[in-house]
């Protein structure tokens, strides 16, 4: 009963006279009132100092774009994926012109392939436009999979026109809202296969790293076991045992899901290896002595010591994961055409004639980058946000 | 010491055993089998095989055993005779394939490896240290693009770029003239100048996450009151960062370091194969989409090897490092 | 990593940069505002800029060393102490900045005179200067140490840098400086890891680490926190030994007023990142003017009555407060001690430890080589009663076991043997036996100060997330209840609210050690084991923590095992006290009768090198060097 | 480098016979001189481009490090080989060539003082070592070859001479002639018997034979037999063509190097000896490295392994890197889907089998729109048929169904009660959704696949018939295709040479993919599959006839009855066809035909233009 007992209040204490050894009332880091922040909880400390990390909030902002833009592929992207002119083929980029009388244009072109040099041929008739506008009229697509529209955030104002912000494919279909529709998949699966394999990383790596002794021998055996198969007969052996009524997409997931059950290992073995150093510091035995459950310990008290691995390892198989589906496609698995995902349209543009010739097919390249480079931008900010020692940017 | 790594040996018999079992199990799970492949190659030139030729094929290759039987015979002749058995593709035995390549393999491997470590070791420090400063976000920046590029995409470009503004002959380590060509100076010479495209490409794909690792942390270890301590000491900074926060920093590294022992063997099949170099990485690719069973299984029973000695020397050598992991009571 | 030949060459490379730095910072000698000054500072200001605001830690002071003479810096905890001596050498933590202020250092007397502050933090000017010519002890030994690196590696770093000598003697010098402060085997400790040695010795590590280039000036903050007195006495002997020899400076940074009185030449009083009075030690003991000087002297808890020692007089007590009647220090400070005492009356015993036996494995010798295994017995079968309600000490050498006892009862190690029989009035159990799950209901109820308070807090946790820790886990209290009660508690051991949200490292180590406190306590416990909870504390604050966990006890009818090195405390709130020797109990009584009439002769040398809080007293006493009659090696160790 | 470099060339006149490297070689007394080298009466060939000089190193590159296709176009041998034409045999390795009327028995009379490639005679004993030994021993081919079955026995050899081969079957075979122009096959019966022997139990001692097996890391003998047998692999082996290994292309270097036969038995009209190139280089590549090096000019003569999607850079390139890029035909391959006419889905069987309803999927698709898509309007249009390079081409054939005419279709798909749902979406006659899935390997190297299907998918959504593609990989592919488990299978479908090569038109085994059920009741004499309807009977039934006809004429006329059956019937709905296959030709080679040929696997591909009287344009 008496343990149940609340301390008792202190007496009042006089405020501190000279107000030396505290902080100014204004003048924080964080840009926030004293009182706020020194009530406020670790979360909101992280986050106050992650608005402040410049690149981390280039990086958010940019992914909160992308993702948005997956959400709303069918608003965002001029056209259909299924939507294509066949005498387009590989027509390059169309920057749009500007003038005030007339707002965004280009000139429609028309194409044909010169059967000496096979080269498609565009030719532009100036006297033309193609105008293009804001919240115009296109192709029907289905808003979030249940509303019924086609508005289109930006495109040609008479629907049965043609505009190739970025080019066009082999098929005469327009890059850009390729890209746009690819996102849906390429910033979702690899998402689900990271976090599968943090989850086991975290897990069973803190199990092993924390008990040690057999349960540590016999987690490390099954972690050698699972690092010692190779990823490559696993994909190709994978891939031929998806039942045949599978869908691409579904393959795909699947196939990631596995990989992540294999791929936790690495993870696993480097917070092990942690756990092992941190379990012997007094913080963790006060801890325990404060009753704390295990589980507890290992996530609350000595994982946050290696969070910055950890953020840096997540931020990096994001990427790997977009990644793998382009490999996956190499290989002949994963996702294939028509299936749309910038692995797929990558693996088109997998090859001399379009390095050569078509080289804005290698576009989606580049919005891959976007995305590492925006994931791992956070991933940084969050790690320097919540490093007690930090200097401030 | 002595007794941990004898303790561990002893471990990984065991490991070794179940790994074999899996790797032939996973090589076997493609539907259909070394012949169907080939039938399929060759359906693909024109050609047809007779049913029947097949299924007298296959009782011959024993293809149609059941699976313990195949296994057995494939592991008893490799364990008792160090008969890895024989390609089905090749028509050779798998271990002439594979020491064949070995030379290349590992000269790419380490190579690559080297370049890596090289590279991204320093600038994780570098960045660590000079956190917030233009020069790590450069390294970032860089570092993101080349992780974010795939591999086979910059392979590529970059071999296009050779043959479009050098009318560099691209593809394989070495010219023609030089392939068959007994070593000399100058194959030498034409060896490094087609390695660099490969180890580039493949180096700098794998630094940006060294560089991201080791950069987190070394922030975690910059601040620690020890480091302090050795500074005041009048330590000059850069020998202070490498006798003290590095050598804690790097502890996750050396944890998985072993690991890069088996990814010299099968690292970056898809770059070697776009530029068509003659390492493991390929056949082995090959052999899994061909099916040939016995150049698969001898391939990945050697990674899987390869792997456990791995993991054996990055335990070693993390114990080595790390007292705490040495005495500690695990 | 580096060739010998190749170091040599940096080296001196960096030494001619170093002398061209040094040039450049050189200033008159006569901006100097004493002659004999060996350290000059001037306005120095020292500021934290963190997320919750600009903390500014030494907020332009002045100071004057003199050569060859001992500068004590006492103060609040948290005045800055610390902030001062790091600002000297350029090794303020992560954000703090010299901000302001000349720090003026002549090495050699008649020598040029250079402006520290003046010089770039991480050039080698001023690393030619640290170690070599300032030697600095830092507070918090147990982190302040590489986990990775032998003791002997870190030390002999040193002299690798600072001297010519070759590895062999360099390893020579090293074992030679440990034995001189006093690590036993010291040859075989030379190769341990910091994680295999008690808090003491890898508080002589520091301190054998400050002193082996023999510099100038040594700057030692809080050198003998973590050390039994007679330890303390070994080392500050040695430093006596050193300044006399060596004419060797020294900042002095304690909060053990005995130790100033015993060794200081002049003082300088801190509090709230200000000077707020210097002086020649008579003077400030005896004359202090200001009026946290006064507070802080009359906080001073003194032993009644120094062994052997007839009752002093009161007249050359150090005066505390203005009061004109010559008071008696020992009234004065008595006056609250008394209080804390308590009678037997509830004679129950909440634990009682029945042959409670620790043993370690230790490891030696090097990973290729043979191993030895041997153990190490930390506690040799102890018997201990600790009623209900008192408050027990439990004293002895540094590495005598304290902590393991501590640990032991805590579950935090399990014991070899033995039982822990504990009864808080529904039937006594045995904690020796239970499981980590069984322990969980009393995991509340017995709580530990942990010993190093850097090391316990976990420094990615904000301090309001750890003190909230136990009762969050516990279900007891969340959201801002549970904020309520951490700040309150904050409050309670003398921290302010705000400091909630910062993380630990940014806070001075008697802060820290605070912060410990209140973890322990917030659960309401009903038996604390305080491993030198007060160590890192002022007398003024110390006074406060004492008081109130006297209130709790009295509130909640608290029990303490009270682990200390400081005798005036224990004799102050301990009912019994209990006398540790190399794992054995060799002495348990009644506070008064204990120190009134020691009967163990490691209790009367314990006694006898208690230093007395009059500088005046200083030399008068004659020390008790205990001799066991066995020569037993000093840990006893079974094979 | 390149002027300090002794001239290839040099002493190289129209009066030298033989190439400088042998000569060199003569002197060194390492070799007989060319006349004790060359047969009585070697093979004439005419020189395209003459008068050629001997010497050089024609670089060359694969993919596929096992694929021997290099000795099959430039080193080819035979008894017989294709005329320039491709329509007929020549003499080649046999003087003469004689049959009997049946088409039961085939005579080869060698020429006279043929050596293989190490001097060693070749006579009717090693064609007898071959037949006897290897082709008829059950252990090194289980199960007889197509082109060396007789019924469900082998024929049989005789040698009555050393120059004489007597070949006998008991049932006509009336391909026998054309497989032995094959150059895939036609090597096959040329085994050295001196060189073989000694791997081969019948000849030495087995436990020798054994021993030799385990050394070398083979399990059973015939594995070592077929090892040491490996002309690509194995530089020993001993060969009668014009080129001969003498470093394979191991995993290590990826590149074979081909060095010339000294005792290569043709000539030039002027009685020079051939070829006139000495060496030949072939690297294994990636597809994209392989297409780079031949854009760099790099690749002297090559047509194989060449995209037809990468000749725009090719004709790029061609003018700075010295090459020409030669538009050859292909074998008639179009891009096509066949319906699984025996497919396990009764309703949808029944369905496949209905004519109208093949055609109304045909007269669904806008072959223009493909076309202009895909290949720039330069595509093949037609159904996959023999076309007019064929001899079982008919007048007329391959256009039917062909013109895109959805209001046809419907009626067509209404006549067979096939009504739309509230979807759209046409319901078959069990109510279900008329939903089809097309099995196809991905590929770009031709008509892109995935980029064709979808546009089917998108003309056939018009016609209310669901489509859905399933990219598989190609063994993935060649299993389901063999268990029976498709609804269409989208391929390439060669038209011309389709007696070579039946598994497109005729089911004749469980890889069909018109049918594998039927297929497999055709293969197992009906004990296994599906009994086939009359119509597929019927094609079965004139497949028999072409291959057991006695006559030429019998045979081309049961090949055209197919080719009409197929017209009429659309089994297979054609697509697309590229309208060239691109050959590489750098401006320094000089012999390559220039009359645009085909590129057959069935013509030994480059060896169509008889490699080995192409040359190097001196210096
Ligand atoms: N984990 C451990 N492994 C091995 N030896 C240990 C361990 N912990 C403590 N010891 C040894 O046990 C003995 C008692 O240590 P302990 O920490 O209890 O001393 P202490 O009385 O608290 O000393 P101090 O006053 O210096 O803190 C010491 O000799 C120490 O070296
Ligand atoms: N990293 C930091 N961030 C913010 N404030 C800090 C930081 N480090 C120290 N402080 C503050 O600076 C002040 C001075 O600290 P300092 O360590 O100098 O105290 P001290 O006098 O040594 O105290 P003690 O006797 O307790 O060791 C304290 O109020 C402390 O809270
Ligand atoms: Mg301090
Ligand atoms: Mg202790």
């Amino acid at each position: 009963m008496t343990s149940q007992t609340q301390l008792p209040p202190a007496a009042p204490k006089p405020a501190d006279p000279t107000g030396t050894g505290t902080a100014d009332n204004l003048d924080t880091e964080t840009g926030r009132s004293r009182s706020e922040v020194t009530s406020a909880p670790q979360w909101k400390l992280i986050w106050w100092r992650f608005r402040r990390h410049r690149l981390a909030m280039i990086g958010m902002v940019i992914l909160v774009m992308l993702y948005v833009v997956a959400l709303f592929a069918g608003f965002f992207a001029p056209f259909n994926t299924t939507s294509y002119s066949g005498q387009h083929a590989y027509q390059p980029p169309q920057i749009p012109h500007f003038s005030f009388s007339e707002g965004f244009y280009v000139h429609p072109t028309t194409g044909a392939t010169d059967p000496e040099t096979l080269a498609p041929v565009f030719t532009e008739d100036t006297s033309q436009m193609v105008h293009l506008g804001f919240f115009v009229e296109g192709d029907p697509y289905r808003l979030l999979g249940v509303i019924d529209a086609n508005v289109h955030f930006f495109g040609p104002e008479d629907p049965g026109e043609r505009w190739y912000a970025l080019g066009a494919d082999r098929g005469g279909g327009d890059l850009l809202s390729k890209i746009i529709y690819g996102s849906q998949i390429s910033l979702s699966i690899g998402l689900v296969g990271v976090a599968i394999s943090l989850l086991l990383g975290l897990i069973l790596g803190g199990i092993s790293g924390y008990f040690g002794g057999a349960v540590d021998t016999v987690l490390q055996r099954i972690i050698e076991l699972f690092m010692s198969i190779p990823t490559l007969p696993l994909w190709l052996g994978l891939a031929a045992a998806v039942p045949p009524q599978w869908g691409p997409m579904q393959t795909y997931l699947m196939i990631t899901v596995i990989l992540s059950l294999v791929g936790w290992t690495s993870l696993a073995r480097v917070i092990r290896g942690r756990l092992l150093q941190t379990r012997g510091e007094d913080y963790v035995l006060a801890a325990r002595l404060d009753g704390v459950p295990t589980g507890r310990i290992i996530f609350r008290h000595m994982l946050p010591s290696f969070s910055s691995h950890i953020i840096a390892t997540v931020s990096l198989a994001v990427p790997a994961m977009i990644l793998s589906e382009t490999s996956l496609s190499f290989l002949g698995l994963g996702l294939r055409a028509p299936a749309v995902s910038w692995g797929v349209l990558l693996q088109n543009a997998q090859s001399v004639n379009v390095v050569a010739t078509a080289p804005w097919l290698i576009l989606p390249g580049v919005a891959v980058v976007l995305a590492v480079v925006a994931f791992n931008f956070v991933g940084d900010g969050l790690r320097d946000s919540a490093d007690p020692y930090g200097k401030r940017s | 010491m002595l007794r941990f790594t004898i303790h561990r040996i002893l471990h990984v018999i065991p490991t070794l055993i179940i790994i074999s079992v899996i790797s032939f199990f996973i090589i076997q799970l493609p539907p259909g089998d070394f012949l169907t492949t080939q039938v399929a190659a060759l359906e693909a030139q024109g050609e047809s095989i007779d049913p029947a030729q097949l299924d007298a094929l296959r009782v011959r290759y024993g293809i149609d055993d059941p699976f313990w039987i195949q296994y057995w015979k494939w592991i008893s002749n490799i364990l008792l005779h160090g008969d890895f058995g024989l390609s089905f593709q090749f028509q050779r035995p798998v271990i002439d394939l594979i020491t064949e390549r070995l030379p290349l393999t590992i000269l790419l491997g380490v190579a690559t490896l080297l370049f890596t470590w090289a590279i991204a070791l320093p600038a994780g420090i570098y960045s660590a240290i000079k956190q917030h400063s233009a020069a790590d976000y450069t390294i970032s920046v860089v570092g993101f693009i080349a992780l974010a590029v795939p591999n086979f995409l910059a392979a590529l470009v970059l071999a296009y770029i050779g043959f479009a503004y050098f009318g560099q002959s691209v593809g394989g380590l070495f010219s023609p003239e030089y392939v068959n060509a007994p070593w000399s100076l100058a194959k030498v010479g034409d060896l490094l100048e087609h390695l660099w495209i490969p180890v580039l490409v493949i180096g700098l794909a794998g630094t940006a996450g060294i560089i991201r690792t080791m950069r987190a942390n070394m922030l975690d270890e910059l601040y620690k009151p020890y480091v302090t301590t050795a500074r005041a000491k009048g330590l000059p900074e850069g020998r202070n960062i490498r006798k003290y926060p590095l050598r804690i920093a790097l502890n996750p590294f050396i944890s998985t370091v072993g690991w890069s022992i088996p990814s010299i063997f099968d690292g970056e099949v898809i770059v070697a194969t776009v530029l068509a170099l003659g390492t493991t990485g390929p056949l082995l690719l090959a052999a899994l989409k061909s099916q040939d069973m016995f150049l698969a299984g001898g391939i990945i029973l050697i990674i899987a090897v390869l792997t456990v000695v791995g993991t054996l020397i990055s335990d070693l050598l993390l114990a080595a490092v790390d007292p705490r992991v040495r005495f500690g009571k695990a | 990593m580096f060739s010998a030949r190749r170091r040599i060459r940096e080296r001196d490379r960096a030494a001619q940069t170093a002398r061209r730095g040094l040039a450049a910072a050189t200033v008159d000698a006569a901006e100097l505002s004493e002659a004999d000054a060996i350290l000059d500072i001037q306005g120095l200001k020292t500021t934290f800029h963190s997320d919750e605001g600009t903390v500014h830690a030494v907020d332009d002071i002045d100071l004057v060393v003199r050569r060859g003479r001992t500068t004590c810096i006492v103060g609040e905890s948290g005045s800055g102490k610390s902030a001062t001596a790091r600002s000297i050498l350029q090794v303020v933590d992560n954000p703090g900045l010299i901000e302001g202020g000349r720090i003026l250092f002549r090495a050699e007397p008649n020598g040029p005179v250079r402006d520290l502050a003046a010089l770039k933090s991480q050039g080698d000017a001023i690393r030619s200067i640290r170690g070599r010519e300032i030697g600095i002890i830092f507070q918090e030994p147990m982190s302040a140490l590489s986990p990775v690196h032998t003791i002997g590696n870190q030390i002999s770093e040193v002299l690798e840098l600072h001297s010519d000598l070759s590895p062999a003697q360099i390893r020579e010098r090293v074992i030679d400086e440990l034995n001189n402060v006093g690590i036993p085997r010291a040859d075989e400790r030379v190769d341990a890891f910091t994680f295999q040695l008690s808090g003491g010795m890898r508080q002589r590590a520091m301190i054998a680490m400050a002193l082996i280039a023999r510099p100038a000036l040594l700057i030692a903050d809080e050198p003998t926190t973590a050390l039994d007195v007679t330890t303390q006495a070994q080392i500050l002997d040695l430093l006596g030994e050193l300044k006399s020899e060596l004419s060797m400076t020294m900042i002095f940074i304690t909060h053990d007023l005995g130790v100033v009185a015993e060794i200081a030449d002049d003082v300088v009083v801190m509090r709230h990142g200000k000077v707020v009075e210097t002086g020649p030690v008579d003077q400030i003991f005896h004359d202090p003017q200001h009026d946290y000087t006064k507070e802080l002297l009359a906080s001073l808890p003194q032993r009644s009555a120094p062994l052997g020692e007839p009752e002093d007089d009161g007249a050359d007590r150090p005066r505390a407060t203005p009061p004109p009647e010559p008071a008696t220090a020992v009234e004065v400070v008595s006056d609250p001690a008394r209080t804390l005492r308590h009678e037997e009356a509830s004679a129950r015993s909440l634990l009682r430890i029945r042959d409670l036996r620790m043993e370690f494995d230790a490891v030696s010798g090097n990973m290729f080589g043979r191993r030895r295994k041997e153990k190490i017995v930390a506690v040799n079968g102890v018997d201990l009663d600790i009623t209900e309600g008192a408050t027990l000490g439990l004293v002895g050498e540094s590495g005598c076991g304290k902590t393991t006892l501590g640990r032991c009862v805590m579950r935090a190690y399990d014991p070899t043997g033995g039982e822990l029989l504990y009864d808080d009035g529904s039937g006594a159990v045995d904690l020796a036996s239970l499981s980590q799950k069984q322990l969980l209901p009393y995991r509340r109820q017995v709580r530990m100060v942990f010993q190093d308070p850097y090391g316990s807090l976990n420094p990615r946790m904000t301090v309001r997330q750890v003190i909230g820790e136990p009762l969050r886990v516990a279900g007891l209290a969340k959201g801002s209840e549970l904020d309520d009660r951490v700040e309150a508690m904050l409050e309670r051991v003398g921290l302010k609210r705000s400091m909630a949200s910062r993380y630990p490292h940014a806070f001075s180590g008697g802060e820290r050690q605070r912060i410990g406190i209140a973890r322990a306590l917030i659960t309401a416990p009903k038996l604390v084991i305080a491993d030198e909870a007060v160590s890192a504390l002022d007398v003024s604050v110390r006074t406060q923590i004492l008081e109130l966990l006297a209130d709790l006890q009295d509130e909640l009818g608290l029990t303490y095992l009270f682990i200390s090195h400081d005798l005036s405390v224990v004799e102050r709130i301990c009912d019994r006290v209990a006398v540790m020797y190399y794992g054995n109990l060799v002495e348990e009584g009644p506070a008064e009768r204990l120190f009134a009439n020691p009967q163990h002769g490691y209790t009367r040398a314990l006694l006898s090198a208690v230093p007395v809080a009059d500088p005046r007293l200083r030399g008068t006493r004659e020390r008790i060097v205990y001799r066991p009659d066995e020569d037993e090696s000093e840990e006893e160790s079974a094979a | 480098s390149e002027d300090e470099a002794p001239n290839p060339f040099d002493g190289n006149g129209a009066d030298v016979k033989e190439s400088p490297m042998l000569t060199e070689r003569v002197d060194a007394g390492e070799l007989p001189e060319l006349a004790e080298r060359l047969p009585a009466t070697p093979m004439e060939v005419e020189v395209m481009d003459g008068p050629a000089q001997y010497g050089g190193t024609l670089n060359r590159a694969q993919t596929d490090v096992g694929d021997a296709g290099a000795l099959t176009a430039f080193a080819s041998v035979g008894l017989l080989e294709w005329n320039w034409d491709s329509d007929g045999y020549l003499p080649s390795l046999a003087e003469e060539f004689t049959k009997n009327e049946t088409n039961t028995e085939f005579t080869f009379v060698l020429r006279e003082g043929l050596r293989w490639s190490d001097g060693e005679p070749f006579t009717s004993a090693d064609l007898q070592f071959t037949v006897d030994d290897v082709l008829r021993n059950e252990t090194t081919i289980p199960s007889a070859p197509f082109w060396f079955s007789d019924g469900d026995a082998r024929p049989t050899v005789e040698v009555p001479d050393e120059r004489t081969v007597i070949f006998r079957y008991t049932q006509p075979f009336a391909l026998f002639e054309k497989y032995m122009c094959h150059p895939a096959v036609s090597n096959q019966f040329l085994k050295p018997k001196h060189y073989l022997e000694q791997f081969h139990p019948t000849y030495t001692d087995q436990a020798e034979v054994d021993a030799a097996t385990a050394a070398a890391g083979f399990d059973s003998w015939d594995q070592y037999f077929g090892d040491r047998d490996n002309w690509w692999t194995n530089p020993e082996r001993p060969v009668l063509g014009a080129y001969q290994v003498v470093s394979a292309a191991n995993a290590q270097s990826g590149t074979a190097n081909l060095e010339r036969n000294p005792y290569f038995w043709k000539v030039d009209p002027d009685g020079r000896q051939l070829p006139f190139i000495d060496q030949i280089q072939v690297q294994v590549l990636a597809q994209d490295a392989l297409d780079l090096r031949a854009a760099n000019g790099d690749l002297n003569f090559q047509g194989n392994y060449l995209g037809y999607n990468s000749a725009q850079v090719y004709l790029q390139n061609a003018a700075d890197r010295g090459y020409e890029m030669l538009r050859w035909k292909n074998d008639a391959t179009l891009l096509s889907l066949c319906l699984n006419l025996s497919s396990t889905d009764d309703v949808l069987r029944e369905l496949f089998l209905e004519v109208d309803f093949r055609a109304a999927l045909s007269h669904a698709i806008d072959r223009e729109d493909l076309n202009a898509t895909l290949l720039g309007g330069l595509g093949d249009v037609r159904q996959p048929l023999a076309t007019e390079n064929s001899d079982y081409y008919v007048e007329g054939t391959g256009q039917r169904f062909i013109e895109f005419d959805l209001d046809t279709a419907n009626s067509l798909l209404d006549g067979l009660g096939l009504t739309r749902g509230a979807d759209g979406v046409r319901l078959r006659p069990d109510g279900q959704p008329l939903a089809l899935v097309v099995l196809y390997v991905d590929s770009t190297a031709g008509v892109p696949t995935a980029d064709a299907f979808t546009m089917v998918q998108r003309y056939w959504g018009e016609i209310g018939v669901t489509l859905s593609l399933r990219p598989v990989d190609p063994t993935l592919y060649a299993e389901l295709r063999s268990a029976n488990d498709f609804d269409i299978s989208g391929t390439t479908v060669p038209g011309d040479d389709f007696d070579l090569e039946p598994v497109w038109f005729i089911p004749t085994g469980a890889n069909s993919h018109s049918g594998p059920a039927y297929g497999q009741w055709y293969a197992s004499n009906g004990a296994e599959g599906m009994e086939p309807p009359a119509e597929i009977l019927a094609l079965m039934d004139n497949w028999d006839l072409l291959r057991g006809a006695a006559t030429d004429e019998e045979r081309l006329d049961a090949g055209r009855a197919i080719v009409t059956q197929h017209d009429e019937n659309v089994y297979a709905i054609g697509l697309l066809g590229l309208p060239f296959q691109p050959v590489i030709v750098t401006n320094d080679v000089r012999g390559v035909r220039d009359d645009e040929p085909k590129l057959s696997f069935y013509y030994g591909r480059e060896g169509i233009t008889k490699p080995e009287q192409i040359s190097f344009q001196p210096a």
